[in-house]
């Protein structure tokens, strides 16, 4: 089993790298692109457990150490 | 959009009690709008106003004839340094911001100091923080010292400032309520400082720098409040985030936009953003000024009056220019492809008038809100508390058995050991004038021609080219809280005398202050008691030495429900080294060095004899009272002025000041705290001999705190003079040892004590980093 | 010499280049904005430290795309001389310029500090005034500077003496506790095949001066100005 | 239109920042956690064209600029 975690800086906060990247690709002449938000993935091998357990574990994690709640959303899957 | 109504308990929501809403009702001759409470309430909170801090912060010395700009009249107080040379400098707080999100609150903590600076007209050329933490087994402690720390290396190695000195210090009543204060030092020359004045009936203000967004909201509002889970969650809402990339192409902008002689003021968007910086220019400048909401930048959609007014958002400055001169802001700021708008005009109304397509929301008279707030005279109580600590005596406390072992300890309490887990992370080294690194008594940087901002025409014409002579500029920053706790007249004395005695060591002489007031609520008398008395002995011990107070910061409502922090006045004394050749470090040199204490070893007037509230009272008996060490600051001067004569006529290799853990501390930091490279300590012995100081307790020979004490090596050839010179300036003076071989000895009559300085070394430079795997 | 410093959007180690090119070694050098689409009369380019666009995305990613850079490609495509410190170095091996790449340090921490480092071999432009057995006391202050390259690289590497500077301890050891980022080998820098293009994470021009703790470093400016001094007469810019 | 953007390390690359992340769960009590690796999440908001040139786009601007070859492998998506 596989957790694949994605954290993303909260809408309503700043995101700096976001704004950089996305008047980067501006510059470089890519056209139709919008807001960019830059963010962090994560994946997590798992054994053992059974997958509703690990949803737990995972979620819990991903509130108290893998992302700062105070300015990131998180969300994940798990998979085989 | 309909705006609430305004009732009582909407005005009391923002912290604005009957009678002051009594008086926005009489300068208003009206009912507020709701944009206007929410301005009120922030220009009216302690953050912004000092309403309960006005009256003592009068009684600190501001004057002297080198201060080119003074306390409370700009943004940071400015110093003349010779050659038509000046530096500015501020400290400030963040630390309810960081005690909520630790990174990003300590980052915008740094940013909003920067700008403070290049406010001023002056090129930021380096930083400086004071922190406090609680101690470091507890988990969320540690999260919270390392996300601090990072957030301010991240912030300040981003933007390329070098971060050269600072203190942190681990103790319980901090646990919660972080202080994190940071200090920036700019240069510039006389003609180049800049006011944040909306000068120029008819010229036009220019918003530049990022988008607002609802980061923020009301900040100075919630840093004026005691620290609450109600209170830091409605602040989660709304968290700062710093963007030091943009905070440096706004500063370059700005300089270079300086440079054109285009600015009438200029003033960052601070603590309460847009709000303060639009009424405080125009209440400096005695006019008004008026400006329209939608064209401020926006990065969110559909945000009110009320949001704009209010938002932190960071790396923001407002820019009045000459009429006829826009054109050179835009072409300059869009050379470093930032944002800007026109966003009003100056005004001759005395008022602030805020627009929103066309409606008027806010209009109010700017001088009455900006400098009239209400003042308050709050009641002051001495604390039940130090009816015990007053009584402590050492009857109870046995002599140390085990000296040996007490000074590992020492060196191993985090608010002793090494700081380097700290400021390796921090760049202390960009802009090419860090000369004495973190880890000696005071930082010392040189400002040399090219730290200067760029010069306008006019102004390079007149200068033809000159290089300046380079200046050696010297800080410290110090405090010591437990002191002050125990007794706040006293601990404030010793606050600024350390400070004094760091510069001292380093070469320098003291040029000015400034300060930040960490304390707790100031309703509670005894906490105003703190306040009150620990400003008295701040004040007094800035006049004796010469540094008056430049500006500062004042951070109340330090308490969360487990009680208030120890009374923190953080001092940041700046100073001056004549010569380059007199700039000098703490570590010992050479073989054969002879080392001598300038000072009285143990101060038998003192019941304590100097261990009230010290480390080794702390650390190693587990308490925390009795008197502190008194200081008599007329003898400090002359220690300080004795030290610095030896030091420029060359006769000084090291000096290093006796603090936290006395003599033994300062003897095992000058064998041990040179460092050479990674990994790659310099550990130099000594062997001491102090029979002859007849204590009456080892403990407080080898541990207590006296005052006006300081060690210092000179060469073999050499000791007589120093001696002979310090003793004739009234300063005691003895040989106490021999610099050597590649341990640390003392002797004391039968007493032997040998230490290995890997041992030491390896307590000291590690302990932090231990806690912190 | 003609020294171009470039100047990217939060570049902050260009001014001390300059300063010490100029004011300490006494030679010309100016700022060189990254909006530039040429060089104009250069001998060399240095490629400063900072943290160009805020090293947002990943340190170089961005400034590798300026118009500077492209001049600075085609100057190194004649021959010209090009040097990269910290974030320089990032940039040049963004650009292809250099092989390999950065990554976060072991530590996952900023490091500032002073390392102890050694030159590799004297036959490049960028370590020809090294002696043998010298070691440079130069500082460091990186978040992501830890080399990396893959094997076949890093093979062909040594064995073309494309290794300029190693982190070693103070006798001279290629030591794991020297090395202060986890890079392979515990490179500090290197150069390109040609040998006319090197970039390197410590800084020599915060050890320039001795007032500022160590001198070191100016052994690598003095030995690129040396080989541009001796160089044949190539076809700059 | 969006593009879903996930840039991993390669394995060869060393990932301290996932060996980290690895040991903090383990601390933290959360069981059969195996290796964890950290990457980077990026978000292209796109107006206008269509998908397949988007598809095309992105793949391009992954190449050059969003990933490093040399350290990183990517993979995208574009979804509505
Ligand atoms: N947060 C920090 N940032 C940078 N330097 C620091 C920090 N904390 C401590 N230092 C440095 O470590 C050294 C020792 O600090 P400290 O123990 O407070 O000294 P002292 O007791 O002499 O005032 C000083 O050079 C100081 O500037
Ligand atoms: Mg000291």
């Amino acid at each position: 089993m596989k957790a694949k975690i994605i954290i993303t800086p909260k809408k309503s906060v700043l995101d700096p790298q976001g704004k950089t990247v996305q008047n980067a690709l501006e510059h470089m002449g890519y056209t139709g692109v919008g807001a960019v938000h830059v963010g962090k993935y994560i994946e997590v091998e798992l054994s053992g457990a059974d997958k509703e357990t690990a949803h737990k574990q995972i979620d819990d994690a991903c509130h108290k150490i893998l992302s700062n709640p105070v300015i990131e959303d998180y969300k994940f899957e798990i998979v085989d | 959009m309909t705006e609430p109504a305004i009732t009582p308990a909407l005005v009391a929501k923002h912290n604005l009690t009957p009678e002051e809403y009594q008086r926005v009702l009489e300068i208003l001759g009206r009912v507020p709008t709701y944009t206007e409470l929410g301005i009120f309430s922030v220009m009216w909170s302690e953050h912004c106003s000092y309403k309960n801090t006005k009256p003592l912060l009068k009684t600190f010395p501001t004057k002297s004839p080198k201060i080119l700009v003074g306390a409370g009249e700009e943004n940071a107080g400015i110093i003349d340094i010779g050659d038509g040379v000046a530096i500015a400098f501020k400290i400030e707080s963040h630390n309810h911001p960081s005690a909520v999100e630790p990174f990003q609150g300590a980052a915008t903590g740094v940013g909003g100091i920067v700008r403070d600076i290049f406010t001023m007209g002056a090129r930021p050329v380096c930083a400086v923080n004071s922190l406090r933490f609680g101690e470091l087994s507890n988990p969320s402690v540690r999260r919270l010292f390392g996300g601090v720390v990072s957030g301010i290396a991240h912030y300040g190695n981003c933007f390329g400032i070098p971060t050269i000195a600072g203190e942190v210090y681990f103790d319980k009543s901090y646990e919660g309520n972080p202080l994190v204060n940071a200090f920036c030092l700019g240069v510039l020359r006389h003609e180049q400082i800049t006011r944040g004045a909306a000068k120029g009936i008819g010229n036009p203000v220019f918003y530049v720098g990022p988008a607002t967004g609802r980061d923020g909201l009301a900040g100075a509002a919630f840093a004026s409040q005691d620290l609450t889970e109600e209170s830091a969650e409605h602040q989660r809402g709304a968290v700062q985030v710093g963007d030091p990339f943009m905070e440096k192409l706004v500063c370059e902008a700005c300089l270079e936009l300086l440079a054109t002689g285009a600015v009438a003021g200029m003033q960052d968007m601070g603590a309460a953003g847009l709000t303060c910086s639009t009424c405080e220019t125009a209440a400096r400048a005695g006019t008004g000024i008026e400006f329209e909401l939608s064209k401020v930048p926006q990065r969110a959609p559909n945000m009110t009056p009320y949001e704009i007014m209010l938002s932190e958002s960071q790396e923001r400055m407002l820019i009045v220019v000459h009429k006829g001169r826009e054109e050179e802001v835009k072409r300059i700021f869009d050379k470093w492809d930032l944002p800007w708008a026109e966003i009003g005009v100056v005004t001759d109304t005395g008022r602030m008038v805020a627009k929103n397509r066309g409606q008027v929301v806010v209009d109010i008279p700017a001088k009455k809100i900006a400098d009239e707030s209400p003042v308050y005279q709050r009641e002051a109580r001495e604390p039940e508390y130090l009816k015990a600590v007053r009584a402590f005596r050492l009857d109870g406390i046995a002599d140390t058995r085990d000296a040996a072992g007490d000074l590992k300890k020492l060196l191993a309490w985090p608010s002793i050991a090494s700081k380097n887990w700290v400021y390796r992370q921090y760049d202390h080294q960009v802009r090419d004038g860090s000369v004495v690194l973190p880890g000696s008594d005071a930082a010392v940087i040189r400002i040399k021609t090219d730290s200067l901002p760029v010069m306008s025409a006019e102004l390079a014409a007149k200068t033809k080219g000159q290089v300046v002579p380079e200046k050696f500029v010297a800080m410290s920053v110090d405090c010591n809280a437990t002191y002050v706790y125990l007794d706040p007249y006293e601990g404030g004395k010793i606050t600024v005398a350390e400070a004094a005695r760091n510069l001292a060591c380093s070469g320098a002489v003291p040029l000015g202050s400034t300060d930040n007031l960490n304390f707790g609520n100031p309703h509670n008398p005894e906490i105003f008691w703190q306040l009150k008395e620990s400003v008295r002995g701040l004040a007094e011990a800035c006049r004796a030495f010469n540094a008056p107070v430049t500006g500062g910061n004042v951070s109340l409502y330090n308490q969360n429900p487990n009680g208030p922090i120890d009374p923190t006045p953080t001092v940041a004394l700046v100073g001056l080294i004549e010569k380059p050749e007199h700039i000098t470090t703490q570590w010992f040199k050479d073989e054969g060095d002879v080392i001598v204490l300038l000072g009285e070893v143990v101060d038998e007037q003192d019941a304590l004899l100097g261990l009230g509230g010290s480390a080794y009272l702390q650390v190693v008996h587990g308490k925390k009272t009795g008197t502190p060490p008194r200081i008599d600051l007329a003898r400090e001067k002359t220690l300080h002025t004795t030290l610095l004569g030896l030091i420029q006529s060359g006769l000084v290799k090291s000096a290093h000041d006796c603090s936290e853990g006395g003599l033994a501390v300062a003897l095992a930091e000058s064998c041990i705290s040179q460092h050479i490279a990674r990994e790659t300590p310099r550990l130099i012995g000594a062997s001491l001999d102090l029979s002859t100081f007849k204590s009456a307790r080892l403990d407080a020979l080898l541990f207590g705190e006296t005052q006006s004490r300081i060690v210092i090596s000179c060469a073999a050839l050499d000791a007589v003079k120093v001696i002979g010179r310090a003793k004739l300036m009234g300063v005691p003076a003895a040989k106490i040892g021999v610099v050597g071989g590649s341990e640390l000895n003392l002797a004391m009559g039968e007493t032997k004590l040998t230490w290995s300085l890997p041992e030491l070394h390896d307590l000291w430079w590690n302990s932090i980093a231990r806690a912190m795997r | 010499m003609n020294f171009a410093v470039l100047q990217f959007p939060a570049s902050n180690c260009d001014q001390d280049a300059v300063h010490v090119l100029k004011n300490v070694l006494g030679h010309s050098a100016r700022l060189l904005w990254h909006k530039e689409t040429t060089l104009g009369e250069v001998d060399a380019v240095l490629v400063p430290g900072g943290f160009s666009y805020g090293d947002y995305l990943r340190t170089g990613a961005i400034a590798r795309f300026s118009p500077v850079m492209q001049a600075v490609k085609q100057f190194a495509e004649n021959g010209g001389h090009v040097l990269g410190i910290c974030n320089g170095f990032q940039i040049l091996c963004e650009a292809h310029l250099l092989p390999g790449a950065l990554v976060r340090n072991r530590s996952l921490q900023f490091r500032c500090e002073t390392v102890h480092l050694k030159a590799a071999t004297a036959d490049s432009p960028f370590t020809n005034k090294i002696p043998a057995d010298k070691l440079l006391r130069v500082p460091i202050a990186h978040g992501e500077g830890c080399y990396f390259a893959d094997e076949e690289t890093l093979s062909r590497l040594v064995a073309r003496r494309q290794v300029l500077w190693q982190y070693c301890d103070a006798n001279g050891a290629l030591t794991d506790a020297a090395n202060p980022n986890g890079s392979l080998l515990n490179i500090a820098g290197v150069c390109n095949e040609r040998r006319n293009v090197a970039g390197l994470m410590p800084h020599p021009e915060r050890a320039s001066e001795s007032l500022l703790g160590s001198a070191d470093g100016r052994l690598i400016f003095e030995s690129l100005i040396h080989a541009l001094s001796h160089r044949e007469n190539v076809k700059v810019a």
